[in-house]
């Protein structure tokens, strides 16, 4: 299931929604994804550094429909029996939720690639931008080389 | 055919959509790309580095070399930062 | 931390306190693992198939230091800023939680690997062991070649 | 010296710890399981099959070429199935 909203998510909530209606499913994994307090995390704190808030613009027509895309390669590579995508858009603040993933399966290793598989094609192919806001002004967020190569491997 | 223009493109281009009559003599995405380019210095502006411009048509990633017609709904935006 | 206990756990509010512990953490991701409702999954249900029970059993003295163990090895490895493991003993039923994983860290795939690499090792290292009563009786599972390869790719 | 058996070890040894005077001849760990195994049928009906036996010293993991001594705490159980 797919869910693309403004609202914050609850994933206490959201997981026993899940689990319930998937009982027999052994293994669930949750990814939880949240802004950053940092631009670059790797970075020394600077107000140039700190994060204040973020934009996240979207495409909606095509967002759906991508993550859906998304959604069913996933069920179509491993025996994952259910999964869910929430991601949030709009104005964020550091420490904020953007993002949940959710998948269940029998086998352990299908849960975690499953999930793991869906951050990293949504990373490079669901149509989100995020515009940050710092002590160093408004800037739109750079492709990391990293998430194509993460993507990559999944090929 | 509709014209959707996201992030820095659309603050760049000054609009978030657009209807265009299209020229019989573009038939690919390549060739609208051109042809928008020549429109004015802020189309020239952001669609000079190809390498960060990603193109769907009708809600579907393509590439630069992907059929287009009449109709069509085309979204020029840089590649996607979400999650 | 590591919890060793009896009792259920709540993920809305193990995640809702975690969460709230490491706010800088980008990353989240959590693993649930509950009681199969077949011994084999893989194999059609039947009465000799379908799981009444289980019995954890474990060495208490040893539990608590190995998971430990395990935890501080994740740290060494990944730069994970947080990470929790709730692993439950005693007798429950199909669909009841057994263990929780939960790993925080800036980076998601740091926070994907030390929580799957947890689940590994614990799986081949800390000291449960399954009793499974089902329609054909109670039998002790045997430990799976799989978990013993899942836990070695991390060599 | 304290020996802990647990799951079918402990079912078929018919207990879950005992302690035992550890006989001066006895080093290592392999040593114990064979001494063990000399105590009574069900003794040696738990302890045939050395490759699934598992060992903890002072709990931790070791081979069976582990050394012991009295004083020790020591674990005997099957592969673990926890998770």
């Amino acid at each position: 299931m797919i869910r693309v909203q403004r609202e914050d998510f609850d994933l206490g909530q959201e997981y026993a929604a899940f689990a319930d209606q998937d009982a027999g499913a052994g293994a669930i994994v949750a990814f939880v994804g949240r802004v950053r307090h940092m631009a670059d995390p790797d970075q020394p704190k600077s107000d140039d550094n700190l994060i204040r808030s973020i934009t996240l613009e979207h495409y909606p027509a095509m967002t759906q429909k991508e993550l859906e895309r998304i959604d069913r390669e996933a069920q179509s590579r491993w025996p994952i029996t259910s999964s869910l995508i929430i991601h949030r858009h709009g104005k964020l603040f550091p420490g904020d939720q953007i993002v949940l993933v959710l998948t269940a399966s029998p086998h352990r290793d299908a849960a975690f690639e499953a999930a793991q598989f869906l951050m990293d094609w949504l990373k490079t192919k669901a149509p989100f931008w995020k515009e940050e806001e710092t002590g160093a002004g408004t800037r739109w967020v750079a492709a990391k080389e990293k998430d194509d190569d993460a993507a990559k491997r999944w090929k | 055919m509709k014209v959707l223009y996201f992030a820095w493109l659309r603050q760049k281009i000054g609009m978030s959509e657009e209807s265009i009559d299209l020229p019989a003599h573009v038939s690919d995405v390549a060739g609208l790309l051109d042809w928008l380019s020549d429109r004015g210095p802020e189309f020239a502006d952001a669609l000079t580095h190809r390498q960060v411009i990603r193109v769907a048509v009708n809600q579907e990633h393509v590439t630069f070399d992907a059929p287009i017609k009449a109709g069509d709904e085309i979204a020029l935006f840089p590649p996607v930062t979400g999650g």
